[in-house]
């Protein structure tokens, strides 16, 4: 007997469905807002008055309270919090100490070039990661297999900024395939100097997708179902397709929403392996110059982004999996 | 021990004969990682001891490349690589290790006491701060914290305890909440035993192991965290050895003296391979994969 | 490489109903897994012995000639009735499936002929249940439309491992008649694998017991009820509780069954067996003897009598 | 669900006990709130006099197992009380758990062999503690009571000495026993124990229960929902679909006479008949 008639079946469906979208489109709202005090606090736990520490023993009495109120430190910290978040819904974020240039609009500039960078690499990784899980489930047991496996744990296990100047060396130094290190904007002409960062990248997430595709076929072919269809004569493509790779790429697909969001994060580390001018290598800059009001509003910002792209990535996931949804 | 030697006590003899038992349930994936493991920290505990150089001092020109005496050649300020590289293996996995073991033991004490809680608000509260903790991106964690405390080791210490023991919070609280319902925890409360005793004797050891096997692959992420942002300048400053502080020195000489990065570079791979390795072979058994 | 199955023997006539019985362990899944060409490709595989359909030989065949048989000519219902379906496709795409793999039918035709199978199935409402995917449907249903597509295509023989076993009671007796039913309306043979004998004295006509991967007792459901001639189907039907008193202890087999990889020398079930002595355990696994009306793997097979006291 | 006819209600009334040892008075469970509020139990009563086999029979989903849970004290029902020896011990609307006096009292062995011992415990560590929580024993004295107690329920101490994973099913359930007898309990609750465990291990379980049922002097209460296991164990049974007690009474009168049409419809499913 069916669960329901249709007409109920589809008010169910739609109620499961409609229950964790909102948690957790609740749950992102909790982490931006988390990350919002996380900012504002980032200024204010600072041991010792930042104004002083920026300005040195000989600063007058004015530049002091002049500099606390560009950091927004001034007043009592339930007044600073007010301003803090009132200043942010009218998009200002503050201004940067060094440049004295507002920080959305240096998060403009540079935001680009880690957006770039960022689509550069997951279409390489699916590039990359599709055909190498699919042959690695499929050649498990031969030396292939065995390869892979080891290959990826070594692979994971490197990190990025060493196999990034390994690649430099490689393709920049010895074989003139790439710049050392530089951007010009503009597709597709970026794109000569994002491949060789993007493939850097995809040394940790290429082997991940990978294998969770591999795992994934090879959990699908233990099913029943696969046993079933092959018995019942289906052959060829179709058995592939809809059998064996179809019922596994949720789990690849919704990873790869996950990669997004990590993608901006590598981003601090190979934007200045490779000198490009984007939201990572300006965060770093800004904690090195303990520029607070700009790291504060990148933090916030890029956080923004990472936290919208898992929660792109949590409903993907949830809308993918039949099964999943009855859970 | 070779034959013929002091006899072995019975007690060492079993315990001889239980290691090879364990060693042969092993798969080639988790020997392996044993093997590149022990290698490492016999070089990093006899290296630095055997050698007659010091890790901060001058004792050839700069630049020189490897050869018989200079193993490794020699930095940019003339000091011995060999040495420095193994000092730097000291102190990163000293480093990791301290920086996995605070999170899991703080990690896994909340997690376990929040999964078995029958408190509905505590449980909705909960829910959303550790999965918001959680949610929260990594890197720009570390760094925002590294910002406020210091960009030295302590702060980096801290930035990675606050970062990462809401992972093993999680995890716990994950399995400890599977546990409650298990039926030898059911059993136990059957049996009329303490909710004390229910959660150090049934439901801690079970989430502890999860936990260990997490670490692992924390370890990982952690070593390559603090090799990275003593790299960026953030973390571990020059002169100290380390293997990320040593990258960042050496990346100035990328097109002439490569081998100031591939050295350090290399055993850093290494080692967070080997820990990848046996990470990856002790879930395959857990699994109840074969070879 | 450790054996799983060995010495097990089976044969069936056409129309024919034959009953595999036996613990968890025994070897049954593996035995039908072996008839119908599905052994784990790597790990396992027929070391020795013959199957043979309609005459041809199949242990050894190559795919392509497997892929002739299955489907066509031999049907199979998985055991779980919840992972037998793709649950991503629809119930109509599998179906068709198994339609348009034999004739070369439209679409529409193939539709039709789904909807048709499944009232064969007695599934009311068939064109809602095509549009269902596996989830939204309950056990007892998911098991119908694996029915369905088993016998898509007309075969001669289906086999069926443990189909009711995930199943309510209640449920569990419409699956079993509905097995019945289709066999006499579609002229086919059955094999039906089940861990209780009593399912199978029911629906089938012979039956073979399997104790630690052997074939140790076969022959006619009546006889072997009568009289049993192995120690280890008598016990499995003295050990019923529908055949104790109340209030009396049952007949227990004592000891736990031989788990694949530490069967014992001998006959394998002599550490269980009242009638064991030194030969039993001396000799290997007996083969399959011609005694009364059935084949008995015993070697006292005679002395059964001593059994009942 | 339409309750009891009035006759069976009549029966009921006649087959009551009058003091019971443990019994479940107007026992009901709802999950969940508002429009999702599903009734698991509903105003069920059972009794169990001392040294007695009652059996619960039902299908999956019919509340068998949440009503045992309730006279054990994992669930708390949403009407009604829990009595044992005449005295209320658990009941409907209080915070109290159920006082650890009587909990020993009432035992249950699980329907899944394989997640009720736990992993990292060696059998026989299992059932010693039971026996050294109850009993207050010295280690070395609780180690010999708890092998003795698993060699009477057939487990070797060889076998009391492996992690549980070694053990098959019926090995497992018989564990389970040991460690629900280590307390000397009056009532023993077995939820669907042969359920997932061989034909040949399931007649020595039963075997095992009948025999603790006579010469324990324990109380039994054996839910099933197979009617032959039911039949061979209990003297009386209930009957239970969707959350109602839909019959009940001598299990030979409720076999041989059913009233209600799902007790017929049980009766039919047997295999065999």
């Amino acid at each position: 007997m069916m669960t329901a008639s249709t007409g109920s079946l589809a008010d169910r469906t739609l109620r499961l469905l409609r229950r964790p979208v909102l948690r957790r489109l609740a749950q992102a709202f909790f982490v931006a807002f988390l990350l919002m005090v996380f900012a504002f606090l980032l200024i204010r736990l600072i041991p010792g008055d930042p104004a002083m520490i920026l300005l040195g023993d000989q600063a007058t009495e004015e530049d002091v309270i002049a500099y606390r109120k560009l950091l927004g430190i001034d007043g009592s910290i339930p007044s600073q919090f007010g301003r803090y978040v009132s200043n942010m819904a009218r998009g200002d974020f503050g201004v940067s100490i060094r440049s004295r240039e507002p920080v959305l609009s240096i998060v403009q500039k540079r935001l680009p070039v880690s957006l770039w960078l960022t689509v550069t690499t997951i279409f390489m990784t699916v590039l990359l990661a599709l055909p190498l899980g699919v042959a690695a489930a499929l050649y498990r047991r031969t030396w292939f297999g065995h390869a892979f496996q080891i290959g990826a744990s070594v692979l994971v296990a490197t990190p990025v900024f060493f196999s990034g100047l390994v690649l430099i060396l490689l393709f920049a130094v010895q074989i003139n395939l790439a710049p050392i290190a530089g951007y010009h904007a503009g597709f597709p002409a970026n794109l000569y100097y994002l491949w060789l960062p993007a493939l850097t990248i995809n040394f940790v997430l290429a082997p991940v997708l990978a294998r969770i595709l591999q795992s994934s076929i090879v959990e699908t072919s233990s099913e029943e179902f696969v046993e079933a269809a092959i018995i019942r004569g289906t052959q060829g493509w179709r058995f592939y397709w809809r059998y064996l790779l179809r019922p596994s790429l949720a789990p690849t697909i919704a990873a790869l929403g996950y990669f997004a969001a990590t993608v901006v994060s590598y981003a601090v580390i190979i934007e200045i392996i490779f000198n490009l001018p984007g939201i990572g290598m300006t965060l770093v800059d800004a904690v090195r110059n303990r520029d607070y009001p700009l790291v504060q509003g990148i933090v916030f910002l890029s956080g923004l982004l990472v936290v919208g792209l898992t929660f792109m990535a949590d409903l993907v996931n949830g809308w993918l999996d039949p099964r999943a949804k009855i859970r | 021990m070779t034959p013929g030697t002091a006899a072995v006590s019975p007690v060492g003899r079993l315990r001889q004969v239980e290691l090879r038992r364990r060693w042969r349930q092993l798969n080639a994936e988790s020997r392996w990682g044993l093997v590149i493991l022990a290698f490492i920290l016999m070089l990093s505990v006899f290296v630095p001891l055997l050698s007659s150089n010091d890790a901060y001092e001058f004792v050839d020109l700069p630049l020189q490349p490897p050869s018989a005496a200079l193993p490794f050649g020699s930095d940019h300020l003339g000091r011995d690589l060999l040495v420095r590289v193994f000092a730097a293996a000291r102190l990163d996995i000293a480093l990791a290790i301290l920086g996995v073991s605070v999170p899991i033991v703080i990690g896994t004490f909340i997690g376990t006491l929040a999964g078995t809680t029958r408190n509905p608000i505590a449980e909705t509260v909960w829910d959303g701060l550790v999965n918001a903790l959680t949610a929260f991106p990594e890197i720009i964690l570390v760094l925002g914290i590294v910002a406020m405390v210091g960009a030295d080791i302590r702060g980096l210490l801290i930035a990675i305890w606050i970062s990462r023991w809401a992972q093993y919070a999680r995890i716990a609280r994950a399995k400890s909440l599977a546990l409650r319902d298990a039926e030898f925890v059911q059993a136990a409360q059957v049996l009329g035993y303490s909710q004390l005793r229910i959660l150090i004797r049934h439901i801690m050891p079970n989430v502890f192991s999860e936990a260990l096997a997490y670490a692992l692959s924390d370890f990982i992420f952690i070593i390559v965290i603090i090799g990275g942002l003593s790299f960026l300048g953030l973390g571990v400053t020059p002169p100290t050895p380390e293997w990320g502080a040593m990258l960042a020195e050496g990346r100035l000489y990328l097109r002439t003296e490569p081998w100031l990065i591939l050295f350090p570079g290399f055993f850093l791979s290494l080692t967070a391979s080997g820990v990848a390795l046996l990470a990856r072979g002790l879930e395959r058994i857990s699994r109840g994969e074969d070879d | 490489m450790l054996p799983v199955i060995d010495a097990a023997n089976l044969s069936l006539d056409r129309r024919q109903a034959v009953g595999i019985v036996g613990e968890s362990g025994s070897g049954k899944t593996m035995l039908c897994r072996a008839l119908i060409g599905t052994l784990p490709r790597h790990g396992a595989g027929i070391v020795s012995g013959t199957v043979q359909f309609d005459g041809q030989e199949l242990a050894g065949a190559p795919e392509r000639v497997w892929r002739g048989i299955r489907g066509r000519e031999i049907g199979y219902i998985p055991q779980s009735s919840l992972a037998g379906l793709n649950p991503v496709l629809t119930v109509e795409t599998q179906l068709v499936e198994s339609i348009t793999a034999v004739g070369s039918l439209s679409r529409q035709q193939a539709r039709q002929e789904a909807v048709a199978l499944l009232e064969k199935v007695r599934i009311p409402r068939a064109q809602q249940v095509l549009k269902a995917r596996s989830h939204q449907l309950s056990g007892g249903m998911r098991q119908r439309v694996m029915i369905a597509a088993a016998i898509a295509q007309g075969p001669k023989l289906l086999i069926a491992d443990e189909p009711t076993t995930a199943l309510d009671v209640t449920i569990q007796r419409e699956i079993l008649s509905l097995i019945t039913q289709l066999r006499q309306e579609l002229n086919m043979a059955l094999i039906l694998v089940s861990h209780d004998l009593a399912v199978i004295e029911e629906v089938c006509d012979d039956v073979m017991v399997m104790y630690a991967g052997a074939s140790v007792e076969a022959g006619p459901v009546a006889a072997l009820s009568k009289a049993p001639r192995h120690p280890y189907t008598r016990a499995l039907r003295v050990s019923r509780v529908d055949r104790a008193v109340p209030g009396q202890d049952l007949e227990a087999i004592p000891g736990d069954a031989a788990s694949v990889g530490s069967w014992p020398a001998g006959c394998r079930f002599w550490p269980r067996c009242a009638l064991a002595d030194e030969a039993c355990r001396r000799d290997s696994q007996p083969a399959l003897m011609p005694i009364a009306q059935q084949l008995s793997a015993c070697i006292h097979a005679e002395r059964m009598a001593e059994l009942e006291q | 669900m339409a309750a009891l006819t009035s006759e069976a209600e009549e029966k009921l009334q006649h087959d009551a006990i009058t003091d019971p040892l443990l019994e479940g008075r107007d026992i009901s469970v709802t999950f969940g709130r508002g429009a999702e509020a599903l009734d698991a139990v509903r105003a069920a009563n059972v009794a169990v006099d001392g040294g007695e086999a009652v059996g619960i029979v039902g299908e999956s989903g019919s509340g068998k197992t949440t009503l045992a849970r309730v006279l054990v004290g994992l669930q708390r029902p949403s009407a009604g009380e829990v009595r044992l020896e005449g005295q209320p011990i658990f009941s409907a609307g209080t915070e109290q758990r159920m006082p650890r006096s009587e909990r020993w009292k009432t035992q249950m062995i699980f329907q899944d062999p394989y997640s009720s011992l736990n992993p990292r415990m060696r059998v026989w560590q299992a059932v010693a503690e039971a026996v050294q929580v109850w009993k207050s024993l010295p280690g070395a004295e609780a180690r010999a009571q708890a092998l003795q107690l698993l060699n009477a329920m057939g487990i070797s101490d060889d076998q009391a000495r492996q992690f549980p994973k070694s053990l098959s099913g019926g090995q497992r359930q018989r564990v389970s026993v040991a460690r629900a007898l280590a307390p000397d309990p009056k009532v023993l609750i077995a939820d669907e124990p042969t359920s997932s465990i061989d034909q040949s291990a399931q007649a020595q379980l039963l075997n095992l229960l009948r025999r603790l049922q006579s010469e324990r002097e324990l109380a039994i209460i054996f839910i099933s929902h197979d009617l032959g296991l039911v039949r061979y164990l209990t003297t009386r049974v209930y009957v239970m679909q969707k959350g109602d007690i839909v019959e009940a009474g001598k299990t030979e009168d409720v076999l041989e006479r059913p009233q209600h049409a799902y007790t017929r419809l049980l009766i039919d499913s047997i295999p065999g008949r």
